[in-house]
């Protein structure tokens, strides 16, 4: 029995349904009440701040800022990732509470961007998370990620932002995934 | 009857003898030395069991040579004399054994012929009737003392010796002017005689002159302050067994004749002279010895103090103006200080022997060396520092009553000196228990232990007397149950069997005290002294526990000790049992980790007590319930003992350590129950003294932010406190400064809270330390950092400290909640409105401690070195299950206490009963507000149950995580104590009041303390050691006794 | 017995929805004040939908299971101890469980319990909170305890109704202008009670990540933010029937409840964060000194 | 008188020599010398001026006895007392002896140890 059996929770997630009763009300009141962690080492997270001011203003649309992971709804990826902010996302994912979408900012995460041919920035996110909506542009600005977010309200609303359950199902593949890239998986097998 | 001149012959005749033996057959001495000292001693003993039992009617006249008095030289052999020439050859046996087994220095027959010849001197001073014939057994004592004290060869020996004899010397020869020039005067040297003729009118002018110089002299040799520097090198310099004759045997023939000299010569300022050296010298050594360091100097001191106080003593036998229920006092005073000071010294000196090094500091460990050591130097030190029931207690006691009748002042300085004493002693005591490891000691242990056997043997003849003199009684019942408890020390080979025997006599304390549990005051304290001592013993279950075979002797004498304090009737027996309980708590402190707490416990205790004891000697009728018209001052006096106790701010310096250090079995009693008798010993002050009192409303309102103001600032220093055991122990005063307050109120609704309290205290309280107990018998150590996350390895305890800690910050649906509710209440019925702000204030503070207990201790991250640590031992689990029902219980159900606390009310005429009412709505209603106990615990127990249903039904779906799964930006967290809060916790509320905890009264006591210390370490220097100083004394203060006192 | 129980389970569910409605208010004031739209007013409703019907959560033991609890039961014990109308039969709640002082000491329990969840939850973010949260408490309980104090003695009750009784007939017998001092010290502490800006250094998101909900999530986090509203609900009826002469009917209550929510509300979203020896301080000293005007008042005229 | 004078002259030098005097044996003098003028001054208490002393050595002595001879009392108390001087001196000296082999010294100063 290893020392992290004692600290961290050893065991895989378990497989969610969607749907029930309350299936429309629910995918409502999601899509109108999205709770943003955003992961700012990208330059994106530059132009999420004017997104959450007067002049923007994210809150008319029912988003709000919060601070840590367990309340969270929408994880933002601003921008590039490298191996080493990967892990760091990964964990950040799996601690957050399903359902859970990842919005992905600018054109890093999906090919690589300017950084495509770096030794270790990560050209395709999709690999490793299932990213519910792409914000394209380099950087997006805030009308573009405004935009985004709308589609992303759409998609839940109409219930088919499920990347959250595509992630659950499909976890020994992302894994994998990962672990190329990761080679020095340090952390727990499953973030809790 | 023997003839006193026997005794004086045959030593003689054995010492001559010796000397011849010596020369041919040196080691046949012994044959001779020791039967000798034996007839002396039983020669002694026959004489004064004869005047005892009253066949010696009248004293014994020796006739030498034939001639009638007047002409001859004649022996007189009173009661007394014969009383201390036994004391004498007794002290004489014990040294002369104790040194025959270490070996007496070589020559040895020579030894033995000073030794003999001391002792015989020191009979001879005390038997003669005839003023030349004193002057030649001075010498023949001193001469034999120089010998005696050089003997040993050592040069600090040989330089006593030689301070010794010189200022010998010049007294001698005081002494013999003295004699002469009363010849010349009166034309007689027979002590009746001059006595006779001066009581018939005798005068002459240069009368007083010549007893003065008499007098001078034998103060040399009484050794009073300042010309007693050569008797301290003495005591340090010279063979520990000299020593023990010298201090226990010599100096108080000395004392006596004295005494008879003064009253023979009957001069009206004598007893100036006496009171004002005795009590000079009583009060200065004491307090002198504080900063010694070196340990035979230590108890040189001490015996120089004991030797002012019994001049004092003797100062007042000689006052004119002493009324005669108070001489009986003092003589008996005087003979019970005799015997205190004689055997508890010889025995120190004696053990003294067996220590190798002279330093305080070479004595570390000597108590855990050897349970006979401990026992002789426990015993010793407690008489000698006046403890009850050992005989100094019941001689200090007699002394300040019958003290009383003459000055307060005078009361002050015996209690002033008392005090300086347990100062030093305790520090003694304290330094000796320090260190871990064993100090080498040596196994001449007999004749100090016969000496300690002795102290506790006189103990019933000097409760005998003094309850005589004092008209004093204890209750029975718990005289037999105290005894009890001391006999459970010999069960000392079994811890197991000592806890059975313990809560076996518990039970029988029961069972002997039931008729006691009445619904009073008294009954109320003893009924939760009884249940709650049960069931703390229970939760002391020795298991591999390493607790001291005193343990539990001494818990028990705490106990019984509590039991006797409430049922008392007197303020004496109140005082006796106060003391007692003190000095036992002050050893089962002492067990623990904070010897130095337990030194300053004890300082503090016996400042109180010493306080509590001044008052009650100005009392005029011991009888509790009957203080007349008492002033403010005498108020306080006596309730300052209790105020320590309860250790209401500014005396509160003791509390942390004592109750934090103090061994984890004691201290759930200690915070439970025995903080408790200061709230009983208030109630009686409040309901007894300050009642009657003129300025009472302002006295109770002092009272009342004194109470407050402990609750105030104990509250924010345990929000500070980083041991789990002292935040407890601050939380434990501030919960007694609220019973204070309540009590101050003194109005039915303030008692009924405080009384209520008191009981709650004692479930919650209780708890906690015993909980505490627990852990830190698990855990391994009291400091909050290192614990954390405990829930998961004990959820028993941690549940029962939740309910304790929601009782204790008062939150409603729990027991705690009715005491505030009661106490808030009645203040502001009563109009204390700013008390009130102070006490809501306290009691939000509180909840930054309550949390403080259960975050760090039980929740947070459990750390790696705790991982495997299981539950507490079952016997402390059953006793917190048992402690947690009444927190529940009485949560719903108030009434199951309020009722009887109404019922005790009742019978207290002075308050009545609380205007309280029950209704079924409205639950428990006041003149100001409602309450409604078990509506709230149903609804809050309903809803509580109602909501956690629907979330159980309704909620996501619930994973159970690991301890270190939590959002750290991404990090996986690499140990617990990385994410462990706990460590400064409100380090950030403490830069908002740092100007509130600053520790100022510690500082004052200690800035008080370190100043007094100094004053006597700067004083201490007029023993230059040098010897023309020490003559230079001698003579100038003689000139000045003749100066002063001619008149 | 059953009717009261049921109309009190209505009024908690009111309660509870307005208190909600309160917070969509703030945030729609705030949004306005800050020249944007906003959300709607309803957003947290909709924010509590959504909490409660999540559909995984993590739990990391029995006290922080039970925390939500605490909070929701202590919120609304606090909500059912005040009488929203005095005297009326449906709208008194539970009032007659305790008095002033049950209901002082009732209000921490919820705190308590939560506080004990946070920190099982192993976050050292959360009982770093929790010890702003009580060292804040200490502060404003300060003015606070001498503005009931002044109140109880002047009335000589301790009941919510015998104070609400006192201040009848005329707005001028309300307690805000009988006893002036006393209620700007309690309603400057009522900032503190509602942990907003300037003396939100408990809860600092930027900082210490929301301090000790940290760790909750879903469904738990639904059950504190209801528990929250009605909490912040049951303080404002407080206040009302403490200084603003109680509600005679639901109306009036809405008015005055409301009127009291708007005032923190103006003073959070112009200040700055104060640091916790300051707030305390703070609390200590200007509050303090008014109650002790009143207080002083009533001691020399009694 | 003249008795009187130098008795106390003796006693006070004695004393000077006790209270000044750095060496040991000097005090030892010292204390000799007061024991001596003490002595002195007891015989002088009882001497009577035209008396002989009290023995009976003569025959006219046996009569009227008490008014012939000076007070004998005081000169068999000064008989012990000599003895007893002589005693203290002696072991006085013995100790004085046994200080000066262990220190090699005796300047009062070099014993001041015990102190405080």
């Amino acid at each position: 029995m290893g020392k992290d059996k004692k600290y961290f929770l050893d065991e895989k997630p378990e497989k969610l349904t969607y749907g029930g009763v309350f299936r429309r009300i629910n995918d409502w009141a999601r899509a109108r009440s999205l709770w943003v962690v955003a992961y700012g080492t990208g330059c994106g997270s530059i132009e999420l701040r004017p997104t959450f001011t007067s002049r923007f203003d994210a809150e008319r649309l029912g988003m709000r800022m919060v601070a840590t992971p367990r309340q969270a709804d929408v994880l933002i990826i601003s921008g590039y990732l490298t191996v080493k902010t990967l892990k760091r996302v990964i964990r950040v994912y799996e601690q957050m509470q399903s359902p859970k979408y990842v919005v992905a900012l600018g054109a890093c995460p999906i090919n690589g961007g300017m950084y495509y041919d770096s030794y270790n920035a990560i050209n395709r996110l999709d690999l490793y998370l299932p990213v519910d909506v792409w914000i394209t542009g380099c950087m997006p600005r805030p009308e573009a990620i405004l935009a985004g977010f709308k589609r992303l309200q759409e998609l839940i609303d109409s219930g088919r932002a499920d990347g959250w359950k595509k992630y659950i199902d499909n976890l020994d593949r992302y894994r994998e995934n990962q672990k190329k890239i990761i080679k020095n998986w340090k952390m727990p097998n499953y973030n809790w | 009857m023997v003839n006193p001149i026997l005794i004086i012959g045959i030593t003689l005749g054995s010492a001559f003898l010796i000397g011849i033996v010596q020369a041919f057959r040196p080691r046949w001495t012994g044959w001779i030395f020791y039967p000798t000292l034996v007839f002396d001693f039983l020669a002694s003993a026959v004489n004064l069991y004869g005047f005892l039992s009253g066949s010696i009617g009248k004293p014994i006249m020796v006739k030498i040579g034939g001639f009638p008095p007047p002409v001859g030289i004649n022996l007189l052999v009173g009661k007394a004399e014969a009383a201390l020439g036994t004391l004498i050859f007794a002290v004489a046996l014990l040294g002369a054994y104790h040194w025959g087994r270490r070996g007496f220095p070589q020559p040895q027959g020579k030894i033995m012929v000073l030794f003999l010849l001391l002792a015989l001197g020191a009979a001879g001073i005390s038997f003669t009737g005839d003023f030349f014939n004193l002057f030649v057994f001075v010498e023949i004592t001193s001469i034999a003392s120089y010998g005696l004290v050089a003997s040993s060869r050592r040069e600090e020996a040989l330089e006593a010796a030689f301070k010794y004899m010189v200022v010998g010397s010049i007294s001698s020869t005081f002494i013999l002017l003295g004699v002469v020039f009363l010849y010349k005067a009166t034309g007689s040297l027979n002590m009746l005689d001059i006595g006779g003729k001066i009581a018939g009118g005798f005068s002459s002018q240069v009368l007083g002159l010549i007893s003065l110089l008499i007098l001078a002299g034998l103060l040399v040799e009484l050794e009073v302050f300042p010309i007693n520097g050569w008797a301290l090198d003495i005591y340090q310099g010279a063979d520990p067994v000299v020593v023990a004759l010298l201090a226990g045997a010599a100096v108080k023939a000395f004392y006596l004749v004295y005494l008879k000299t003064a009253s023979y010569l009957a001069l009206p300022s004598f007893f100036k002279l006496s009171l004002i050296f005795g009590g000079g010298t009583y009060l200065v050594s004491q307090f002198f010895a504080w900063r010694q360091e070196n340990a035979r100097r230590l108890l040189g001191y001490s015996s120089v103090g004991q030797l002012g106080l019994l001049i004092l003593a003797g100062g007042l036998l000689l006052s004119p103006s002493l009324p005669a229920s108070s001489r009986a006092m003092v003589l008996a005073a005087v003979v019970l200080l005799i015997l205190n000071h004689s055997f508890s010294k010889s025995s120190l000196f004696l053990l003294a022997d067996n220590v190798k090094g002279e330093k305080l500091e070479d004595w570390k460990g000597v108590l855990s060396s050897s349970p006979v050591f401990r026992f002789s130097f426990t015993t010793s030190v407690f008489s000698v520092a006046g403890l009850p029931p050992f005989p100094g207690f019941w001689a200090k006691l007699l002394l300040v009553m019958a003290a009383a009748r003459f000055s307060p002042w005078l009361v002050a300085l015996i209690l002033a000196g008392a005090l300086a004493e347990v100062v030093y002693y305790f520090r003694f005591f304290y330094l000796v228990s320090l260190g871990d490891k064993k100090a080498e000691v040596g196994n001449n242990l007999l004749a100090p232990l016969v000496a300690s056997l002795f102290l506790v043997g006189a103990v019933p003849l000097a409760y005998k007397m003094a309850a005589d003199k004092l008209s004093l009684t204890l209750p029975g019942g718990v005289l037999v149950l105290l005894g009890l408890s001391l006999l459970v020390y010999l069960l000392g080979f079994s811890r197991l069997l000592q806890w059975l025997a313990s809560l076996g006599l518990v039970a029988y304390g029961a069972y002997l005290l039931l008729p006691f549990l009445k619904a009073d005051l008294s009954g109320f304290f003893l009924g939760l002294i009884l249940a709650g001592a049960a069931v703390l013993l229970l939760a002391t279950y020795p298991g591999a526990k390493n607790l001291s075979s005193s343990f539990y002797p001494a818990y028990l004498v705490v106990v019984f000790s509590m039991a006797g304090l409430v049922l008392s009737t007197t303020w004496f027996s109140l005082f006796v049992f106060w003391e007692i309980m003190s000095w036992a708590s002050f050893l089962l402190i002492n067990m623990g980790r904070g010897k130095k707490a337990a030194w300053i416990y004890a300082v503090l205790s016996a400042a109180g007590a010493y306080a509590m004891l001044g008052g009650i000697s100005l009392l005029p009728s011991p009888y509790i319930s009957s203080v007349k018209s008492p002033g403010p001052w005498l108020a306080l006096l006596l309730s300052l003992g209790f105020l320590v106790k309860m250790a209401t701010v500014p005396l509160h310096i003791w509390a942390r350590d004592a109750y934090g250090e103090s061994p984890d079995d004691f201290t759930p009693l200690l915070s439970g129950i025995m903080s408790k008798m200061g709230v009983f010993g208030s109630a009686l002050v409040f309901l007894y003294v300050v009642i009657n009192l003129s300025s009472r409303s302002s006295f109770n309102y002092l009272l009342g932010w004194a109470g407050v103001l402990t609750a105030f600032f104990m509250t924010l220093l345990a929000v500070f406190q980083e041991d789990l055991k002292k935040l407890l122990a601050y939380s434990s005063v501030a919960q007694v400064g609220y019973i204070l307050l309540g009590l101050a109120l003194f109005t039915p609704l303030g008692w009924t809270a405080a009384l209520y309290h008191t009981v709650n205290h004692f479930f919650f309280k209780g708890l906690l330390f015993v909980a505490a107990a627990g852990i830190v018998y698990r855990v391994g150590t009291s400091y909050l950092p290192h614990m954390g996350g405990l829930i998961r390895r004990m959820p028993l305890t941690f549940f029962a400290s939740l309910l304790a800690v929601i009782a204790l910050a008062g939150v409603p649906p729990l027991s705690g909640f009715a005491g505030k509710w009661l106490l808030y209440t009645a203040l502001i019925e009563k109009g204390w409105i700013f008390i009130a702000v102070v006490a809501f204030l306290a009691s939000t503070l509180a909840f930054l401690y309550s949390f403080k207990i259960l975050h760090a201790v039980f929740l947070g991250q459990l750390q790696e070195e705790n991982c495997e640590v299981r539950e507490v031992p079952i016997p402390v689990a059953v006793v917190e299950i048992i402690l947690l029902i009444p927190l529940v219980v009485l949560g719903a159900f108030p009434r199951l206490i309020l009722d009887p606390i109404t019922r005790v009310l009742g019978k207290v005429t002075a308050l009545g009963i609380p205007d309280l009412k029950y209704t079924k709505t409205l639950g428990v209603v006041s003149r100001l507000g409602h309450w409604n106990a078990l509506f709230l615990m149903v609804f809050f127990a309903g809803a509580f149950i109602l909501a956690l249903i629907f979330f159980a039904l309704t909620s996501a779906r619930v994973k159970l995580v690991g301890q270190m799964d939590v959002g750290y930006s991404g990090e996986v967290p690499r140990s617990p104590e990385d994410l462990h809060f706990g460590y400064g916790m409100y380090d950030h509320f403490r830069r908002a009041v740092k100007w509130l905890i600053y520790p100022l009264a510690t500082r004052v006591w200690r800035g008080i303390y370190e100043a007094l210390g100094a004053v006597a370490e700067m004083g201490r220097r007029i023993y230059t050691g040098d010897t023309n100083t020490y003559a230079a004394y001698v003579i100038g203060i003689s000139l000045l006794i003749l100066l002063i006192f001619k008149g | 017995m059953w009717a009261k129980i049921l109309y009190a389970f209505l009024t908690l569910i009111g309660g509870i929805a307005y208190g909600l409605l309160l917070g969509g208010i703030s945030r729609k004031i705030t949004a306005r004040m800050q020249n944007r739209r906003g959300p709607t007013v309803w957003q947290n409703f909709i924010d509590l939908w959504k909490l409660f019907r999540k559909k995984t959560a993590i739990s990391h033991g029995v006290m922080f299971y039970l925390a939500p609890m605490f909070r929701l039961v202590g919120g609304a014990g606090t909500f059912l101890l005040v009488p929203v109308v005095v005297g009326s039969p449906y709208l008194s709640n539970f009032s007659f469980g305790g008095d002033l002082i049950v209901l002082m000491y009732f209000m921490v329990l919820g705190c308590l319990g939560m506080a004990l969840g946070a920190a099982e939850s192993g976050h050292p973010h959360a009982p770093i909170g929790v010890t702003r949260g009580l060292s804040q408490m200490a502060g404003y309980e300060l003015p606070f305890i001498l503005s009931v104090i002044v109140l109880m003695v002047a009335d000589k009750t301790a009941t919510l109704e015998g104070i609400v009784r006192a201040q009848q007939g005329g707005i001028l017998h309300w307690h805000l202008f009988t006893h002036p001092f006393a209620a700007a010290a309690a309603f400057i502490s009522l900032l503190g009670m509602m942990t907003s800006y300037p003396f939100q250094v408990v809860l600092a998101p930027q900082e210490i990540a929301v301090g000790p909900p940290t760790e909750y999530s879903s469904t738990f986090l639904s059950y504190m933010f209801s528990g929250r509203s009605v909490f912040a609900v049951a303080k404002y009826l407080l206040f009302m029937n403490l200084f603003l002469g109680g509600a005679s009917n639901l109306l009036w209550a809405f008015v005055k409840t409301f009127a009291i929510f708007l005032w923190p509300l103006f003073i959070t979203n112009v200040f700055p964060r104060l640091r916790l020896e300051q707030s305390v301080l703070f609390f200590w000293t200007w509050p303090t000194f008014l109650g002790l005007v009143d207080l002083l008042r009533i001691y020399l005229v009694r | 008188m003249a008795f009187f004078v130098s008795s106390i002259l003796l006693i006070l030098i004695g004393l000077y020599a006790v209270l000044v005097k750095r060496n040991i044996m000097k005090i030892v003098i010292g204390l000799s010398l007061m024991d001596t003028g003490v002595n002195l001054l007891i015989i002088s208490l009882g001497f009577i001026r035209g008396r002989t002393a009290p023995i009976i050595n003569t025959r006219d002595l046996l009569v009227n006895t008490s008014s012939k001879v000076v007070d004998p009392l005081p000169q068999a108390l000064v008989l012990t007392a000599i003895v007893i001087g002589v005693a203290v001196t002696a072991v006085a000296l013995s100790i004085v002896m046994l200080m000066y082999s262990k220190k090699k010294t005796l300047e009062i100063d070099e014993y001041k140890e015990l102190k405080w």
